[in-house]
């Protein structure tokens, strides 16, 4: 994929230490785009489970597959565009557990959801999965916070 | 993430700092289930210094939870900041979970 | 350059603001090579000051490039390769100031260099520049922190 | 990096905190070449919030003590963390800045 300009990419083994370094990546990346620090803090988590979620269920568990991650703050909001290469996932799997339902586990995708507005993958991809995750700006943030 | 196990008036305190999440958990798993297989009767989580947990770290302590209802034990989480205690209270274990202010308000609790 | 097993790889553009995602990510790499925390941030600062550098001797202040820090931890030590599509350096250019001579300036190198056992360019590196920075780890902490 | 111009018993004081990096030092340095430039005598900058300085922040202060000389201006760092200080200590600035450990000391100094 090209890298479009103003765009932060990171890749990682997928292995559950390197995920602090996504995490705070996602942080860094959103306060730039001027998101307040409460957003911040939702994109951290929301992105990190997204990454999480790859070494589980697209890995199973393998550490020696990648995890990409492609930030971009545009005019419409923040934007990460999380890449594997495991086997197509179909979307419909992605569903968090009854939060009536109390149990271990069934969360991530309530987290990422809540946060993002939007929570596609991207259908031109060949090989593996690129998961499209994308926070909406407020109105008012739009002049001051975009491009270079 | 670090653990410091301490004791308030003969009760087990996990005193956690830094981030909980998927490479941390499992070494909070192994500790936390360690004391509900000897059915230690209460154990307090203090999350004064929790900078961060994900999902996997809630799991940990909803897993706890669980295992200690068998045997009536109490699990209290106690000094919740602010943007965690967000997460407790959307993913409905606000209810779920004993939270107390601090460790006096847990051990009167 | 093929991507070594355990390494974490950042793309930034060549932009000032971008710099923060790079010097965490390198203070979390180095935290999670078993570095303590004053040499932690001792490499923020290091790879933070290399990276500055190529904004502005290696790109001339151009925004419009990238740079691209590839960071592992080995054996040896950590590492951290920082690679620029810009013109061949001259490695006789990395001077500082004299420390004696207070002005402006002239302090990125040396603080490169206090922290960084190794700071020499990569020679195969056909266009652009690859700086090779390794700061080995003391022989205590080499059983506990390395390999996944 | 945030800069917030407080006031002393009729001293500036910049209270900064956050990251003084190569992308905030051009901020820090037009506030402060603001004040040298109108003669502003003394000048206290305030350290215990900064979390990280870089080369350019280091340059910045340089560049403003140089500026102040001409007219017998004084510069006064304050509160300024260890870990700064190591790096003030390594580039030999300890010598040519004057540096307090509170207001109150920069203010007797
Ligand atoms: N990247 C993914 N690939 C395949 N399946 C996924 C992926 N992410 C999530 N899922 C599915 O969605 C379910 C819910 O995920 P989540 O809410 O993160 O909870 P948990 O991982 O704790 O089960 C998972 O159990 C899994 O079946
Ligand atoms: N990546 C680079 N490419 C070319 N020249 C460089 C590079 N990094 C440093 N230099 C040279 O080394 C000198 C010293 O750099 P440094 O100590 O960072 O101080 P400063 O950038 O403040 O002058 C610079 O003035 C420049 O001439």
């Amino acid at each position: 994929m090209r890298l479009p300009k103003d765009s932060a990419v990171i890749t990682i083994p997928s292995q559950p230490k390197y995920l602090c370094v996504v995490r705070e990546a996602a942080a860094r990346m959103a306060d730039m785009g001027g998101f307040d620090a409460s957003a911040v803090e939702d994109i951290r988590l929301a992105v990190d489970e997204a990454c999480s979620n790859v070494i589980k269920y697209a890995y199973g568990g393998d550490g020696g597959k990648r995890i990409t991650v492609r930030f971009r703050n545009t005019v419409a909001g923040f934007e990460a565009l999380i890449e594997d290469s495991g086997p197509r996932t179909d979307p419909a799997c992605l569903k968090g557990r009854d939060l009536d339902e109390v149990r271990p586990g069934g969360l991530g995708i309530h987290f990422i959801r809540r946060t993002f507005d939007v929570v596609a993958f991207d259908e031109r991809k060949r090989n593996g999965n690129r998961l499209r995750l994308l926070k909406y700006r407020d109105r008012g943030h739009e002049d001051r916070h975009t491009g270079t | 993430m670090k653990i410091d196990i301490q004791e308030h008036k003969g009760i087990k305190v996990f005193a956690l700092s830094g981030e909980i999440d998927m490479s941390s958990s499992p070494v909070l798993r192994s500790e936390l289930m360690g004391l509900v297989s000897r059915k230690v009767p209460v154990v307090f989580v203090d999350f004064k210094d929790v900078s961060y947990i994900d999902s996997s770290g809630i799991a940990t302590f909803v897993e706890g939870l669980k295992a200690m209802m068998p045997y009536g034990g109490r699990l209290k989480l106690l000094g919740v900041p602010a943007k965690i205690m967000e997460i407790f209270n959307f993913s409905k274990l606000d209810k779920v979970f004993e939270i107390y202010g601090n460790v006096e308000d847990a051990f009167k609790g």
